[in-house]
């Protein structure tokens, strides 16, 4: 019986599907137009949490040491700090180097410092995990014996962390208000093509057929509709992503932007929409129907 | 079967469709419905199904009363009569075929029942060879008889027929209430809202007369005619 | 006023519905159309007002072959016609008044006429009171007298009327013949597809009789028969 | 007989509008939706623009001069350059003191530059109108009489510039593909509601109603849906914005992100969201009653 009915939903909306090519075509379209922004969307909010990323990692605290500091224990010490995600020890000579590289042509300047007369401490170049646990770290390195002081570009770090925090803020509202508008786009096209069908629902109500016998073919067809119209939104945004992939490899100059290619990451935004495709489809197809079952 | 009992109809824009009626219809009867345009024929056989609740007053179907039928009690209901709208009210996307075949599948039926019944009644309505026809194909009056034969074909209880001869000809209109009659002779009740005074002076079956939603005359064995 | 010659119409499913017809209505004629369901009476009338094109053969209107007519021409034709559809086609967002009033403003006539003809026309169907119902809340008889109101208050050269009884009562129907018969001695061609047998044995007019699309019988002051 | 038309018409489309209420209602969000993502993407790509034009005011090219250089003859020859925003000059204790704030803490390296003995030229700074002419004033600039040296960060210039275009492209690809989804959406809309009214402009055309008479109810009713759905989308749009210009302000350390403010700007972005919504409803409806005009 289970089986009889299911082996009836599904012809009966394989009929109605054919029946209604243009109108399944249609809403197919318009679902897969609302995937679309959706999801484009959601790579670009991806994107710009990776870049935000990227960037933070660029933040450096700066340690300068005592001429007479412990490197080895205060070594261990930064190790053992939580948040450190790297620590490079600089000497001296090489910090008189990385000066004159930042001097550029001009580094005839230095050129008094030399070897003994190197003015530079020695120093500890730390990265934190985050950027917003920069500070904290910075104060706590400061009360570490043989540091003579810590610097880091606290502007550049507040600033950062502020932008971080509205990224974050703007990225989910903008995906929360996407799939809302999503959401409603899709249930109300589906309304809409469920209008034209309001006067059969009640003649099959008057015939005795129960709720489900009629919901079956329309929830079933929802979902193809559904799935069909994620389907044409996925290839698109994987193709057009595609191309933006290798058009911006291209451009070597464009260090900064590294477009996420974690297959994990991408499979479960695809997978996403598609998933939210179907649901959206059958649900959709539900609860129209639903208003017209009360006959 | 079927009792009503000082059952009104008052219509949501104030028309009052049926006033005060009480009736009683036994197992294997064959009643003519009859009234001038607007009496309330249509609003009585919709009150008995149940598409239209009354506004006051009892309905029994079997014994037991259909107002406090739930929703899988209205179901079963529905499933027990057959019910020639005169509207037609067939299903635009399904072929004559599948029209007809629905009202089995609604009721259970198995495919093989289905396959045989389907083409039987076609044929007993005159409609053979239309059966791929979409209703928007079909002349009034095959549109028509595609709804009888929705109705008869899952051999109902109770055979309600809203004005089924209204777009047939003489001789077709007569082959129908041929068909009911054979139907209501197998034990099947057969309650018919009709126009057609000569059928029902030639039938002389009872005839329940309304006007202006008041039930005037209730005959055994009646003739067309209403009023004073 | 309506030549047809050699008119044959074989539906896109391949059913030929009209096989083959020659008729000629001058001008003031009052014709039945009569025949068997499925004979071809309605697509017969949908070819005269252009609802439909023949498959081949040609047709006449006031001496003009309307195959040839272009879209401007085709509206004016229309608007000559007074037509009573066997399925009412009333407008199910506009309120009686609004339906009839419609027939009138799409000739252009001025608000004040509307508000004087329609209410008239209305009680002369016996629809006064039902001004304000939309046509679902309208007995079948009711809407079938809609339509009737709207084919004659603009005041056709012709009026097509496609089974415009099949849902009234006796009294009801020989009214609205009557009011047909007034409007055809005012100078109004009308044709009346139907299956009346009552009717049509009464009044003795012009019978043009139809079976599978054939023209079988057309006869001065016939009466209801047809075949052998 | 026209404003008999027109009176009609109105009358008709008020009528249709109250009867069928919710279908309206429906439709005008579904416009309204579209355009609010329209929209929004058109004041991040506009925002986007200004804050590119910000970085670009900041790349600078420095001319430094010969000792015996005519000051005011090279200013005249500069100012005389197409694509020149700004120059200024800065004499070499000037020029000291950027770079001992450059130093920072460590400006006592350079204490003994100080008076006679700075090493530095004059120089002149001249910011280019956008990043992409820098390179070729650079050029230009060398061969003035009197200029020792030029120079530019060349490539960051050449990175901004690449950036530019990209942003410029990428604004406008998304601005137009969402421009059509919103159309297409807009006109799918429309024409599903019109399938439920399909048979009623058949029985208008067996009555004899010309096109026009048919059509004109739909189209104003579409125009005043969709002006009312571009209403709501503008309403909603200009509150959001505003209470984002309005937080931006509050934060000074996001001192790069300036928010347009533009009255003129935003006045061309609302109003067109509202003659596209407009021009939506109209042009979709006609389209869409055409189809069932040909009987
Ligand atoms: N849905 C409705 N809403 C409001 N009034 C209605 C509705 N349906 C019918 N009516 C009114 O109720 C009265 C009875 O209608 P009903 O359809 O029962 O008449 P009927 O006897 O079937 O007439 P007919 O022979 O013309 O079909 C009529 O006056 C009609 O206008
Ligand atoms: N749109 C259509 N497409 C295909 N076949 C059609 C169509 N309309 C009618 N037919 C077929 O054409 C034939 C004549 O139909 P028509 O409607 O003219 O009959 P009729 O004489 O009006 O019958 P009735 O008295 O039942 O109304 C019928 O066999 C019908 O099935
Ligand atoms: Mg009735
Ligand atoms: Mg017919």
């Amino acid at each position: 019986m289970a089986l009889n009915s299911l082996w009836y939903c599904t012809r009966q909306a394989c009929i109605s599907l054919t029946r209604n090519f243009w109108l399944g075509v249609a809403s197919a379209a318009m679902i897969a137009v609302s995937l679309i922004i959706l999801g484009a969307f959601l790579l670009v909010a991806v994107n710009a949490n990776q870049f935000m990323r990227i960037v933070e990692s660029t933040v450096e605290i700066n340690v300068f040491l005592e001429d007479d500091a412990d490197v080895r224990d205060l070594q261990h010490r930064l190790a053992g700090l939580r948040g450190v995600e790297e620590i490079r020890f600089v000497p001296k000579q090489q910090g008189l180097q990385e000066l004159k590289k930042a001097f550029g042509e001009r580094h005839d300047l230095l050129s008094g410092f030399e070897g003994e007369n190197n003015p530079l401490p020695d120093s500890f170049r730390v990265r934190a995990e985050r950027a917003e646990l920069v500070p904290t770290l910075a104060q706590q390195i400061s009360f570490f014996p043989g540091v003579y002081k810590v610097r880091y570009g606290q502007e550049y770090v507040e600033a950062l962390v502020k932008v971080t925090r509205w990224v974050n803020v703007v990225a989910l509202g903008a995906v929360v208000l996407l799939g809302a508008g999503a959401v409603f786009l899709i249930v109300t096209t589906i309304r809409l093509s469920m209008v034209a069908r309001q006067d059969e629902i009640g003649i099959m109500k008057y015939l005795g057929a129960s709720n489900w016998y009629i919901r079956g073919p329309f929830v079933l067809e929802g979902m193809v509709v559904g799935l069909a119209g994620a389907c044409a939104a996925v290839a698109t945004l994987g193709a057009g992503y595609y191309y933006l992939v290798v058009v911006l490899e291209r451009l070597p100059l464009l260090f900064f932007i590294q477009p996420v290619t974690d297959p994990n990451m991408l499979l479960s935004i695809f997978g996403g929409l598609l998933g939210l495709g179907l649901l959206m489809g059958g649900v959709g197809s539900l609860i129209s129907v639903r208003k017209f079952l009360q006959v | 079967m079927i009792q009503l009992y000082n059952v009104s109809k008052v219509y949501d824009n104030g028309v009052p469709a049926v006033s005060d009626i009480s009736l009683r219809i036994a197992k294997g009867e064959f009643v003519f419905l009859i009234g001038p345009s607007g009496a309330g024929k249509s609003t009585l056989t919709k009150l008995i199904f149940r598409e239209q609740l009354p506004s006051s007053g009892q309905i029994f179907f079997r014994g037991r009363n259909i107002l406090r039928f739930g929703p899988r009690e209205v179901l079963q209901l529905r499933r027990q009569i057959g019910v020639v709208f005169q509207d037609f009210r067939l299903l635009p996307r399904k072929t004559v075929y599948e029209n007809v075949a629905f009202a089995l599948e609604v009721i259970g039926r198995s495919r093989k029942e289905i396959r045989e019944r389907v083409p039987a009644v076609l044929a007993r309505v005159g409609l053979s060879g239309k059966e791929d026809a979409f209703p928007d194909q079909l002349s009034g009056g095959e549109q028509q008889r595609v709804g009888v034969a929705r109705a008869i074909v899952k051999r109902p209880l109770v055979i309600l027929a809203d004005e089924p001869t209204g777009n047939l000809d003489p001789d077709t209109s007569r082959e129908i209430m041929d068909l009911f009659e054979v139907i209501n002779r197998d034990g099947t009740t057969v309650v018919i809202a009709t126009h057609a005074w000569d059928i029902v002076n030639r039938m002389r079956k009872r005839v329940v007369a309304l006007e202006n939603g008041r039930l005037v005359r209730d005959e055994e064995r009646g003739s067309y005619s209403y009023g004073a």
